[in-house]
This record gives structure tokens, sequence and C-alpha cells, in this order.
């Protein structure tokens, strides 16, 4: 009756490419097109301007709530760049950036957190869910999708999000398990933002690491420097290919930190001390990033400041676009809209009272 | 919270926890009314607690301390030199703010006045919009705009928190004894904050724009005062302006423009106390009825109420004399009006009350504002050298002023100079408010040997016949 | 007696029952170091310490089931979820288990439990914050469904839900958690579960609500008797299930006419039940087909679109015309 | 006595300023704090505020002056003063003395204060008096200023105030008069008796008399004053009419008009007026004259929701009974959504008022002021009426009968004319014939 070590075919590794100040480690540098990098750039400098804008926004009360992405922006936009149009992008709810990178518009979101309904809809057709707040309830779709790719035999494969308090539900762990049973093609990024509202990572799991959680379902699973964009990618890249490739899922720990309130209705001074943000705040994404690219020569500060303006353009542009809408008003009697393929009796009949409630009304206030 | 916009009805909603603010609150409260009072910082207190009149007045008080102590040379008693110990001073300070600003919490709460800390702006005439608080909305019957003002600064100059130019505020802080420390202003708060850190040691130079010190006082009663700091201030430079100012490291590069020998100096510190402005700018007035004058203060009724008759404004942002005991009495009439009562902001006499040394205070009409309005006045002065109490206590420089309706005999207004006259100029007050003559004072008995019996002396003076001096020839 | 929000009236119910009982146990997303992100727990962490106002990790369907087995245990948990748009992750325990235990052992293990979350539309949310699904908890047998409708009731009910030996689902209506305040006496008071209340007596109408949605609906009764001279009589349900009959049904009897007003969805809402109940028991006082004024049978629009969903002012007292003019 | 008005210090050092503008002209009555004169500084435009309540005596500037702190300006005749103190200079000196402006003694503005011939507000400065006492007066909505003091050197105690509050009541007197240009009439004031508290008796609710509730009833309090009114009522036999308005209704409504029996009482109306022109008048008390209208605008009295409007319809001599039914129908509808002209109100010479729909009988109706006479109908019932037959052969038979009254001023007409006047609306209605032939 032997009692000996079992050797689980996976270990769990740490990687980083630029440390805080954005020095580079040679020998982890990935070879990325130049082309690639500098998109990448624009694209965290669009998502952390834009985020900045919404905030202004919603302080000015010209939308709703909606959940920050600053500091974030590595740990999305690192993975997401693997991704092919005809790959799947399946959201949580804080991946702004992502989904701009994806091919989402800045108004659909300003819309759509302007509290319309039109947010939701998009020209041309993008191989994107929309975000899912529910938390943790996305994985399970993304596994089915991945699952149907490999029906279908394509090297497509799935990429979804979720955050450390993600780890904690149900769904995470059936959507790894099926993954792992399956060999699904889809790789889920964690953004291991440290906290969940005002729950600590510390008070989420006992683990030490969420990429460890893998390990229960003999799934490949990394943590990275969410902050060093050069990190992402490489694990992003790793997990693609073993996707791809057949090799089934991997889960990816981004360390990464939410500079911002949960939400904008959210308070984060009741439970976490700015001295912490401070520390956080000296691990920017953004400027690592900058400085890397620097140093290798394929960015300068005048560069960066005219991105900068033409960003500036392109959002307000967005903004002024958005408002309009929603300056234009709505009509509620959309909202009977999409419920179904086509109305049943009972929801034209509906449909019909809300128009004369809304005539009446009218009539009322302007008598 | 983390999702969407709470709205909250209040009945009364308080905008400003300062002196007027929590008094409107109180009293409304007290009335029966349903109170929400919202302010930036945590408890109420605002500019005249946490920034103004009480951290002011506590190092005035050791400024006092340490000139009696030196005082008392002349009289046999020597003290050694005083230990400054800035660390212990700010934090006797701390305690002071803390504990009357603790009571205020504990008032609240036993009033029933729901303390919000936030920051509100008006998003018409009913509603208005919270920042940084729990509660995203506040419907109101009726809105009490209560926000105070901020000390002006000279254009292109911002004060912050590590600059060597300051503010009152910043100057009551205490960050350092500056070996040079310039005040630019003329008014009270340049003089009392120049008595504080003259006595603490600094060498303070007074730079004034006009031809003369704390002009809402008749000249003879400030000058004694100016006498003392021409002594206790290194330079005093009247018809100054600053024309350049330059912070470096290591100081304030200043060049004056004006009667100044020297027009290129350097200071460790400069203080602007030149003023304060009001706080009526980005607070949504604009989506109400409100109407503000073109110096930014709110225009109100004696009732308190704006132009928007669902808002009333009181304390400095409502203009007129920026004083907390005129923003407690404007604050109490708003809530009054509210719960219905026919109350209004009708005085006779606003008392003003200078905490240097000597002191100065005065009340009602003063001599100059007779002259401007050439009405015809009687004024008697009473010297304190004839004072014994004043004598007692060697502040011989001091002297109680009346101001006298010839015809009448009443009383118009009443100006002292000297020790604790800060307690003295309330019997003026109410004598004014009460519409007294001159010989209801000198009628009234005061106690001997006090300071107070130069208020009594000064009217048997208008009525020839003081005791302490011989009587004025040809005076019917 | 303090003047109090429904969120200062509903901590003052925790509070005291806490120190009343330490079986008392509040769990759940941000209630303790946070105090809930409504402010509903502020406070007791400090005062109770982590054992007692336990900051869960994020899993609906783990709270609810762990406060299950603390209530086997004998302890009187109340949970918190975070919106009951999320409730759904902790559905089959409240189905499977909370609400059958007590059936299942046949009276030998119990549930005491409280499950607070809140509800409704009205406050700008996003989605899945500002749904009013009551009737899915008030169709399972073995759940009481509780909703109150201001301050004094919330905290009163609440205490009674504690106190109450089955699982009681305690829906906190967003649009009133702060809206206004209203004397709250400081002893503590109960308030029976299961017992409606008319608020307004009248006799032409008879208005039956309940949470948020009393407010419009007085407001209504109001324009009714200032504009037209109608005396409605208002009747709040206050619990959902067991629904209390007899007060409206007394009521129908005098007025002759009724209408409901929620703003959960109209096709098998709270109103089918209380229309039935009508019909089953005072169909011959009936001079009138009974309205119903709610939310219609979609998914609550984004809040651009919120307000002409939920039942307003004037919804109501349209409806109330149509029924008083036949 | 004059007082100077001395340009004030503008603060910030200025000194000096030009005069943009002088917003006042001599004899000009002003009240403290109306705007007089625009003087622009190196700093800003300032808009300078009268210090003082009385009339301008003599304006010493004009536009373009360049005017020193301390110049006199303009000087005011008995001018209540205020002390001018200004927002800048408190800034810079917050230890200023009191801005005394509005402690000037006001009255409340809601408290009604009683007006008196014989007591002027005694000139310059506060009245003196204890804060206690002021509040007093404020409370009884007392002007300090109007009250004669008891006290030492004119101290107003708080006696004082409460007798002159007593006094007052008898003095306050607040009939429509008032309201009234006195051209128009000389209201004979009779002092209205305070009301007693009712709530001795029982609970009360108050209800404020507010817009057209307040017009009618000073309109009407007006007329029934004024106007000596005089009835003629009579019974119409509608029968004719009736049968023919019912067959031409439905046009009619083709046409969007309602074919009521008002439009045919308009109609003849109109005829009547113009051929007994002294009803199309007013009278000018004060020239002793009758003035004649050569227009005949005749307003239709509508019954809102708000209360009585009357609109008016325009040359209704010259419009066809189509036209009117469209016209009047419109005119009512907007009338009654409160979306009526004020235009649309003015300038009738005669009213109609029609309470018949509402089932109404006999009624007097008061005369629209300041037109001289009102045709009021009833509701038509069907009644047995008493046909001469000839050589004393009757028969009674069933008509539907219309009740009519007409009330004139018996300043311009007299009994006779209204009977005139009557038979030709009478015949007109009794038989749409006549009706027809008649209209010119």
């Amino acid at each position: 009756m032997p009692r000996k070590k079992i050797n689980l075919p996976y270990n769990v590794e740490y990687l980083s490419v630029l440390d805080e100040k954005g020095t580079l480690d040679e020998k982890l540098e990935p070879d990325i097109p130049e082309e690639i990098l500098l998109n990448l750039h624009r694209a965290m400098l669009l998502g952390r301007r834009f985020d900045e804008r919404l905030l202004s926004l919603q302080r000015q009360g010209r939308i709703g709530t909606f959940a920050p992405v600053t500091g974030q922006e590595a740990a999305q936009l690192g993975a997401a760049v693997v991704l092919r149009p005809t790959d799947w992008f399946v959201p949580s709810f804080r991946e702004t950036a992502a989904e701009l990178w994806r091919g989402r518009t800045m108004e659909s979101v300003i819309l759509a957190f302007g509290g319309f309904s039109e947010g939701a809809r998009s020209e041309k057709k993008l191989n994107n869910l929309p975000v899912s707040i529910p938390v943790a309830s996305q994985i399970l779709h993304a596994v089915g999708i991945a699952w149907a790719i490999k029906y279908r035999q394509t090297d497509d494969l799935v990429m979804t999000f979720l955050g450390d308090g993600g780890t904690s539900e149900g769904d995470f762990h059936e959507g790894m398990n099926f993954a792992g049973v399956y060999q699904a093609p889809v790789i889920f990024v964690c953004q291991n933002n440290q906290w969940a509202i005002s729950v600590p990572r510390s008070k989420q799991t006992h683990s030490k690491t969420l990429a460890q959680k893998s390990l229960a379902y003999d799934i490949p699973g990394i943590q990275v420097d969410g902050n060093d964009v050069l990190a992402v990618y490489v694990a992003a890249h790793e997990a693609a290919q073993r996707a791809r490739t057949g090799n089934g899922p991997t889960l990816i720990e981004c360390v990464t930190y939410r500079m911002m309130m949960h939400t904008t209705a959210d308070d984060p001074k009741r439970y976490r001390t700015e001295k912490e943000v401070e520390t956080w705040r000296k691990r920017d994404p953004l400027s690592r990033f900058q400085k890397y690219l620097m140093d290798k020569g394929l960015l300068s500060d005048d560069q960066i400041e005219a991105l900068a303006e033409e960003i500036k353009t392109e959002i307000q542009a967005a903004v002024d676009h958005a408002e309009d809408q929603m300056k234009g008003g709505v009509d509620p009697l959309d909202m009977f809209e999409h419920t179904y393929a086509e109305l049943s009796q009972n929801l034209i009949d509906q449909k019909e009272e809300l128009k004369k409630e809304i005539v009446a009304m009218k009539e009322k206030n302007d008598g | 919270m983390v999702m969407g916009e709470l709205t909250q009805e209040s009945e009364v909603l308080v905008i400003g926890g300062g002196p007027g603010g929590y008094a409107a609150a109180f009293r409304a409260a007290d009335l029966g009314l349903e109170v929400t009072l919202v302010d930036m910082q945590e408890r109420p207190g605002g500019e005249c607690l946490f920034r103004g009149c009480i951290p002011s007045k506590t190092l005035l008080y050791l400024a006092e301390l340490i000139r009696d102590a030196d005082r008392a040379q002349s009289m046999g008693i020597t003290f050694g030199h005083p230990q400054i110990d800035l660390g212990t001073i700010r934090k006797w300070k701390q305690h002071v703010i803390d504990s009357l600003a603790d009571g205020l919490v504990t008032l609240s709460k036993k009033r029933g006045v729901q303390l919000i800390q936030g920051r509100v702006a008006f998003e018409g005439s009913d509603r208005a919009r919270l920042y940084d608080a729990d509660i995203s909305h506040i419907k109101f019957r009726h809105a009490i705009l209560a926000t105070g003002s901020h000390p002006s600064s000279l254009k292109g100059v911002v004060f912050n928190e590590e600059g060597r130019v300051m503010d009152s505020a910043r100057a009551l802080e205490l960050a350092d004894i500056p070996e040079t420390l310039l005040i630019y202003g003329g008014g009270y708060i340049a003089l009392e904050m120049g008595t504080v850190y003259a006595a603490l040691g600094s060498h303070v130079t007074l730079a004034v724009r006009s031809d003369r010190l704390l002009r809402g006082a008749d000249p003879d009663l400030a000058a004694p005062l100016i006498r003392r700091i021409e002594k206790t201030f290194d330079t005093i430079y009247y018809n100054t302006k600053i024309a350049t100012l330059n912070e470096t490291k290591t100081g304030v590069d200043v060049t004056f423009d004006g009667e100044v020998e020297k027009p290129f100096q350097t200071f460790d510190r400069m203080l602007i106390a030149i003023g304060r402005t009001p706080n009526s700018k980005n607070i949504g007035l604009e989506t109400t009825r409100v109407k503000v004058n073109e110096r930014g203060f709110v225009e109100v009724n004696e009732q308190q109420r704006t132009s928007d008759e669902r808002i009333y404004a009181i304390g400095d942002v409502a203009g007129g004399p920026l004083l907390a005991h005129k923003a407690f009495r404007e604050g109490k009439v708003a809530a009054e009006v509210i719960a219905g009562e026919p109350s209004a902001f009708d005085f006779r006499a606003i008392p003003s009350v200078v905490y240097t040394d000597p002191q100065v205070a005065w009340c009602g009409l003063t001599e100059e504002q007779a002259q401007k309005q050439n009405r015809s006045i009687q004024v008697e002065r009473y010297p304190w050298k004839f004072s014994g109490r004043a004598t007692t206590m060697d502040t011989l420089e001091g002297m109680t002023k009346m101001i006298i309706d010839p015809d009448t005999k009443r009383i118009l207004g009443l100006g002292i100079t000297g020790r604790n006259t800060e307690g003295m100029i309330s019997e003026g007050v109410l004598a004014i408010e009460m519409g007294a003559l001159a010989q209801d004072m000198a009628l009234t008995i005061h106690p001997h040997p006090t300071l107070s019996e130069t208020v009594g002396e000064v009217a048997d003076i208008f009525l020839g016949g003081a005791t302490h001096i011989l009587p004025k020839q040809n005076k019917k | 007696m303090a003047k109090m929000t429904m969120v200062q009236a509903l901590n003052l119910a925790l509070r005291q029952e806490m120190e009343n009982d330490d079986r008392v146990i509040v769990l759940g997303e941000d209630v303790g170091v946070d105090g809930g992100v409504f402010r509903v727990t502020d406070g007791l962490i400090e005062q109770f310490g982590d054992q007692r106002a336990l900051d869960t990790p994020l899993a609906e369907s783990g709270i609810v089931g762990m406060s299950i087995g603390m209530a086997v245990y004998g302890l009187l948990p109340v949970c918190e979820i975070q919106f009951s748009g999320f409730s759904y992750l902790n559905f089959h325990q409240l189905e499977s288990h909370a609400a059958r235990l007590r059936w299942r052992t046949q009276g030998q293990i119990t549930v005491p439990m409280v499950l607070r979350t809140p509800y409704g539309g009205g406050v700008r949310a996003l989605e899945h914050h500002s749904e009013s699904r009551e009737v899915f908890y008030a169709h399972i047998p073995g759940l009481k469904m509780v909703i109150p409708s201001g301050p004094r009731n919330a905290r009163a009910l609440l205490v009674s839900a504690i106190r109450d030996p089955d699982p009681v689902i305690f829906f906190e209506g967003k649009a009133i958690y702060r809206a206004f305040r209203e004397e709250v006496p400081e002893e503590a008071e109960t308030m029976p579960i299961g017992k409606a209340k008319i608020v307004r007596e009248g006799k032409d109408l008879t208005m039956i609500s309940y949470g948020a949605m009393m407010r419009p609906t007085l407001d209504a009764a109001l324009e009714l008797k200032e504009k037209d001279g109608v005396e409605a009589e208002v009747i709040d349900l206050l619990t959902i299930s067991p629904l209390d009959d007899t007060v409206f049904v007394e009521s129908v009897t005098k007025t002759g006419r009724a209408m409901v007003i929620h703003e959960a969805p109209r096709s098998f809402g709270p109103g089918a039940e209380i229309v039935s109940r009508l019909m089953e028991k005072a169909f011959y006082y009936l001079e009138a087909p009974i309205a119903r004024v709610t939310g219609f049978d979609v998914t609550i629009p984004l809040f651009s679109r919120e307000n002409a969903y939920l039942p307003g002012v004037h919804r109501i007292t349209a409806a109330a015309r149509k029924t008083l003019s036949t | 006595m004059a007082r100077a008005f001395k340009l004030p210090d503008l603060g910030e050092g200025i000194h000096e300023g030009e005069v943009l503008a002088v917003l006042v002209s001599v004899g000009h009555k002003v009240k403290e704090g109306d705007l007089i004169l625009e003087v622009e500084t190196d700093k800003a435009a300032v808009e300078i505020p009268s210090p003082y309540t009385g009339s301008v005596k003599e304006i010493l500037v004009k536009p373009g002056d360049t005017v020193k702190v301390g110049d006199v300006l303009m000087t005011f005749s008995n001018g209540v003063e205020a002390e001018p103190v200004e927002a800048e200079r408190r800034m810079e000196k917050p230890a200023e003395a009191p801005d005394e402006k509005r402690a000037v003694e006001k009255p409340p503005e809601k408290a009604k204060q009683p007006v008196s011939e014989t007591r002027t507000p005694t000139a310059g400065g506060p009245v003196p008096a204890s804060p206690s006492t002021r509040r007093l007066a404020r409370e009884l909505g007392v002007d300090l200023r109007l009250i004669t003091a008891s006290g030492p050197a004119g101290l107003v105690t708080a006696e004082d105030v409460r007798a002159f509050a007593e006094e007052g009541k008898q003095a306050l007197a607040l009939p429509v008069a008032p309201e009234v240009k006195p051209s128009e009439v000389k209201p004979i004031s009779i002092p209205v008796p305070s009301l007693p508290d009712f709530t001795r008796w029982g609970p009360v609710e108050r209800i404020p008399v507010r817009s057209i509730r307040k017009a009618t009833a000073k309109q009407m309090a007006l007329a029934w004053s004024q106007i000596p009114h005089v009835h003629n009522q009579n019974m119409v036999d509608m029968t004719k009419l009736e049968a023919f308005r019912q067959k031409h209704k439905p046009e009619i409504e083709g046409k969007g008009g309602k074919l009521s029996i008002t439009v045919f009482a308009l109609k003849a109306v109109a005829t009547a007026l113009k051929t007994y022109p002294r009803f199309n008048a007013s009278l000018n008390t004060e020239t002793g004259e009758i003035i004649i209208k050569h227009y005949f605008h005749i307003g239709v009295a509508v019954n809102t929701e708000d209360g009585l409007i009357v609109p008016v319809i325009r040359d209704v001599d010259r419009k066809s009974i189509t036209e009117l039914a469209v016209e009047l129908n419109d005119l009512v509808q907007r009338t009654r959504m409160r979306k009526a002209t004020v235009e649309e109100m003015q300038g009738g010479t005669f009213t109609i008022t029609n309470v018949g729909p509402m089932g109404g009988g006999f009624f007097a109706p008061i005369i629209n002021y300041p037109e001289v006479a009102i045709l009021g109908m009833g509701s038509s019932s069907m009644q047995p009426v008493v046909l001469d037959k000839g050589e004393k052969r009757h028969e009674i038979v069933p008509r539907l009968m219309m009740p009519i009254v007409l009330c004139i001023d018996h300043r311009v007409l007299d009994g006779a004319d209204a009977i005139r006047f009557m038979k030709v609306i009478i015949d007109a209605l009794e038989d749409p014939d006549e009706l027809l032939m008649t209209m010119i």
C-alpha cells in the first residue's frame, strides 16, 4: 500500500519582462512586430484617456454609473492583442479598453452607460459577447463557444475575462472543469486587480495564487505581472498557440490593480488606503510600456503628445456623436423590441397601452 | 454604494457647515423642520472653526501670554525667555478645534440634523446633486446657501500646500517660524497674523495698498495699535503694491511698487491677506433663479431670501461684513423665515473686534461714516490713563469713544481700544440696539475698578460730569 | 424618536437584534468593512467583530447555502445578496433546500434565515440592478416574501423576519432607501409577517400595492381626492407571501372597485394572485373590472426608458378614473 | 430736506470713473436700491444703486463726465437714508461697519400696511426701537416709520406698536375699488368690517382667491356697485328654431362648427343692436357722455374649470350663421383649454350668457362692465302654451319654450328700450325665416 507523492504535470510559473521602471529583461523580450507594439500603445493610451473622459461625464451627470479600467490596460490589452477577428472575445464588465480594441465603438460605450439600449447595437458583426455583469457567469458561455469551435474544427479560440472575485463563483470552477474535460480552445484571463469591491484578494481565496486554481483541473496556469504588457502578451501568445493546436485551455492570472473605484458610485476610501494606491501608481503599466518603446527608439515624447491630441479629438467626436443621440431622446416604445423574435399579442396590447399613456401625458403637460 | 443614484428628499437643505450654516440648521431643527446639512468637511465648523477665528484666537492668546510675561518684568516679575515648541502649539490648537467640532457633531445628532460630507451643486430650484457622498441627489423644499468665502489672491498666485506664499489658513497651520515674513494687506487678518508671528519671533514686514491700516475703524482708535506694531513689526510700507512676486526654493522674491527704499526684497514666507472671495462659483447657481452680483455675492432681501424663493443665502456668500456673528444671526433669520416666523435681518450695530495687542473693537456708527453721510454727531473720548483699572494693568494707551446724536442724545456708536475690549463692546451693541440715550449709559452703574467703567464715564463726559476727568469748559 | 431613512432604520434593526441575540449573524459581499454597498450594515463589524459581520467571497450560492447550514445548526443568519438581480445564482439553494428542509425532515430541521436584498428600479442603474422579481420567491412554498414600504415598517418587519422560524426573503426598495425619513422608535418594534395594512381610508376605490410603489400610489390617491373628490382606500400588503387577503377583500366589499399597482411585470405577477382572490371572495361586490397598473412584460429597460416602464402617478390615476367611470 | 449723493469709494484703490449712463431724471421717484447711475472704472462698469428712497431733486453729472470718489452726483428730496456700503470694500476690510442697507425699516412684503394720510414716514435713519419691538412690528405688519413714538427722544415702544396696529385695523379697507382707475369710477369707500374668527364655531379651510376668481370678484362687485340693473324676462317659443337647428346641425358639424342656440342668439342680438345702437354703448361718468360703438363684438360667457371667462366674437353682424357656428365652437374649445388670447377677451360691446345647456332656468345676470346690457338664456323645455285661434277660441299646445332675460344699465337705458330690444330678439328666435330675413 504505497503512500507517495503524485507528480502533477503542471506547476505554476510567474513571468515579468519589464520591471517597475520599465527596464527590460533582454533574454525574456518577446519578438513583437513594431506595428503591433505601437498599436498596442495607442490602444492603452486610448483606454486610459477614454476612461478619464467617461469619469468626468459621469461626474457631470451626463452618463450613469460605470466601472473604470484605469491601471488594467496592460492586463486586458496585452492578452486581447493576440486575438484574430475570427476568434471570440467574452468579456466580464471591466474590459472597456479591450472592447474598443475588439471593434466596439466609443459611442456605443457612452450610450450604454448613458442608459440607452442603443449602446448594445453594432454596425458590423463582431465575434464579441456583450459585457456580463453577473460575476463569472460568462465563463461557461466561453467554454460552450470553444467546444463549438472544436466541433467545427477551425483553429479559432475563445478568450474570456474575469476578476479575482470571479474565481469564487461556482460558474468559474464549472467552466474550468468543462474546459479541461473537453480540452476546449479557451483562454481564461483573470485580471487580479486585488479588490472585489471592498474585499481584498487575500480574503477572496486562501490560495497563494489564482493561477494555481488551474492545477485542480489539469490546465496550464501562469501568473504574470499584469502591469507589464510584454509579460501578459507572452503568456497570452503561448496560450493561443496551445489553443489553436488543439492542446486545450489555459488560465492566465494578471496581477494588476484597480486604480479607481469599483464603479463610479463606490467610495474606496472606506476600505483601502491611499498609500496602497500610491505604491501601485508607481507601477503604472502605461508609463512602463512607454519607457520601453522610447528605449527602443520607437516612440518620443513629441509623438506621445501628438498621439494624445489625436486621441483627444477622436474621443470628443465620439462624445458629441453619442450626446447628440441622447439629446435626441428615445422612443420609450422601443422597450418592447427584442423581447422575442416577434411581439406576442400580449406585448402588442401593452405597447398600445403605453402609447396611449404617452399621448395622454403629453397633452397633460402641454395643457 | 456601487450602483445607481439615490435621491433623498429634505425639507431644508443647508449647504455649508460654517457658523451660519450650522446656526441655520440647528434653529430650523429646533423649529421642527427636517434638516440636512452638507459640508465638504466631516464635521461642522467651517472656515471659522478649522481655518479662521478659532485657531487664530488660540494663537493670539499665546501671543498675549508672551507679551504679558514680558511686561511683567517692569512690574517686578521676570520669566525666562519663552521656549516655543511648535509641535505642542499645533497639538493644542488641534485639541481646541477637535473639542469644539465634536461638540457640534453631538449637537447635530441630538437635534436630528442629518450631516452629510460631500460637495453640492444645484441642478434646479428644488434639486441638488451631491458629489462624493452615498446620496447622489437631494430634492429640497428650501435650501440655505452658506458656502462662505475663501482668501482672495493676487493675479496668477495660487496658494498650495507646500508653497511659501500663504493664505491665512496656511499661515495658521504654523508650518514653521519664518525668519522673515512679508504680509500683504492692512485688514484685521493681516494685523492679527502679524501679531502672532512677531510674538513667535519672526521679522514681520507689512505692505498695504492704501495709506492707512484697519480702514474700517476710526483712525484715533487704530492709532495705539499702529504705534505698537510699528515697534513689534520690522517695517510697514503704505501706498505700496506688489509689482512682481516670484517664489523660489529658498524664499519669495518680491518687487514693491510704492514708498519703499529697497524695492526688491526676499522673504522666507509671504502671507496674502487682501480680502476674501465668496464661494458662489461651481455650485450650479446658474440652474436656479438666484442672482449673484458682479463681485460674486448672492443677492438677498432682509429675510435672507434670494431671487429664487426656495433658496436663501447667509453669511459671507451673501455679502455684508464677513463675520461669523453676522452669519449666525442671518442663519437663524433664514431658518425662522422658512418656519413661517416674521423674522428679518434687521440690526442697528454689528460689533467688530480685532484681537491684536492692544485690541480694537467698535460697533454702530463710526466717526468717518458720519462724516461721509454729513450727519451731525458729537464724539466723546475717554483716555484710559484716567482709569484705575487700566493703570493697575499698565494699559494706559487704551481709549473709549462714544458717538452720540446731538439732537436726540442717543448713542449711535461705540469704539474701544485697549485690553479686553472684546468683552466690553457688547454693552455698546445692546445700548444701540435698545435705542439707549447717553444718559442711560451714564446712569447705569459700572463696577469699580473695571475697564468697563470707561464706557459709563465717556457718557458722563457727554453729560458734562465724568468723575475722573475735569468737566470741559464752555459745554452746554 | 429619531427621524431615519430606511437604510438607517434597517441598520438599527440589525444592530439591536445582534445586541439581543448572539445567534444573529450578518453575512454577504461587502457587508463588513464597507458596511454594505448601501450602508445597511454600516458599523456592524466595528461593534460586533468580523465573526458576526462576515465579508464573504464573491459567491451568492455559497452565501445562501452556507446560511442554510448556519440556520440548521441553530444560528440566525441574515445574509445579504447585493442586488436581487444576482440572487438567481443562489436560487436553487432557496428552492431546493431553504424552502423544503422543514418539510423534508417533517419539522426536525428548520431554516430560520433571512435573505435581504435590494430590488426595484428608479435609481438609474445598469442592467441586473433594477428588476422586481418578488413572484419568483412568492411562488415557492416554504419561503416567506416580505417587502416593506418605508423606514418604520422596514425596521419592524426586519426584526420580525429575524425572529421568524421560517426562511424569509426580505426585499428592500432601492428607490426608497434614502428617499424620505420617518420617526422610528428607539425600542425594538415588530410587525406581524403576513398581515396587510390600510394606510389610507376611503370608500370609492381600493388601491392595493406594496414596497417602493406605495409612494406613487399614495400620491395618486391624494390627486384623486384633490382633483376628483374620490376617496381611495390604500392598502399596503407588506407581505407578498403568505398573502393576507382579508384586508383587501373586506375593503373591496365596501368600495366595489379595486386596482393593483406593482412594478413587476404584469403577467403572472402579484396582481394576478390578488385579482384571483378577489374573484373568489368578493366577486359579487365588484362594480367594475379590477385594474392592474404594473411593469410591462419586458426586461426593465435601461434607465433612459425606465420611467416609461415604472408605474407613475399619471398611469395610476388614469387607470383609477377608468375604473371609477365603469 | 435735500440729501446729496456722492460717488462712493469703489474699493481696490479706484478713485475715479466715467459716467456711462444716468438712469433717472429729475423728479424721478426712486427707492433705495434702485439703479440710478452706470459708472465705468478702470476695473469694470459698475451700476450704482440709490442710497435713498425719495425723489431726484437735481442731477449734477451727465454721461461722459469723469467723477471722483466723493463728488456729489445728484441730490434727493425727502430721502429716507440708507448707508451705501459696497461689497468690494467689505471684502477689502472684513471688519467694516455694518451694512445698514437692509436695516432700513420696511414693512414685510406679505403683511398689509395701514395707509394713512395724516402721518408721513419720519425721514433720516432707522427708527429707534428695541429688537423685540421691531420684531413685534413685523409680526403685526406695522411700519415703524408711521408710528408716533412715546419713548424718550422718539423711541418707539412695544405699546406704541400695539396701539398703532389696533388703530390700523379700523383704517384697513380693501374693497375692489382700489384696483379701478379713478377716471373710470369714484368708489364710495365703505369700510369692510373685519371677519370674525369662524374657527370658534368649527373647522374651516382657507382657499386663496386667485386669477380668474379674483378677476370675476372685482369685475362683478364693480358692476354691481356701479350699475343700476333692470331685469326684463320673457319666454321664447323655440319649437321652429329647434327643428331648423336639428335639420342643419349635421352639415354645420361637417364644417367643424357646432350649431348651438347661442349661435342664433348672436345673430339675433347683432340685429337688435343695429336697430337700437344705445345697447351697444358705454357710459363715461367723468365726462357725462354715452359712447356709442359702431362695431358689434359680442362676448359669450364660457364656464371653464378655473371659472367664468368671456371670449369675444368680433363683427358678429358681418358673419354668417355657419361662420359663427365654426368660430364660436373653436373659441369656446380654446377658452376651456385656456388657449384663447388676451385680445380675444377684449373689446366686447354686449354679452350673452347661456345657462341652458346646464339646465338653468330664469336668472338675472350681471352686466359685464363697461357694457350696458347683457342677455341671458335658460334651458328650453316642452310647456303647455295657449294659442289664440281667433273668435275667442284657444288651444293648449305643447311648445318648446326657452326663458330669456335682458339686463340693462338704467343710467343709459329705460325699461321701454329693453322691451323693444327684447322684441327683436324674440321675433328672430321664434321664427328662423324672420331671423334670416332681418339678418343684416
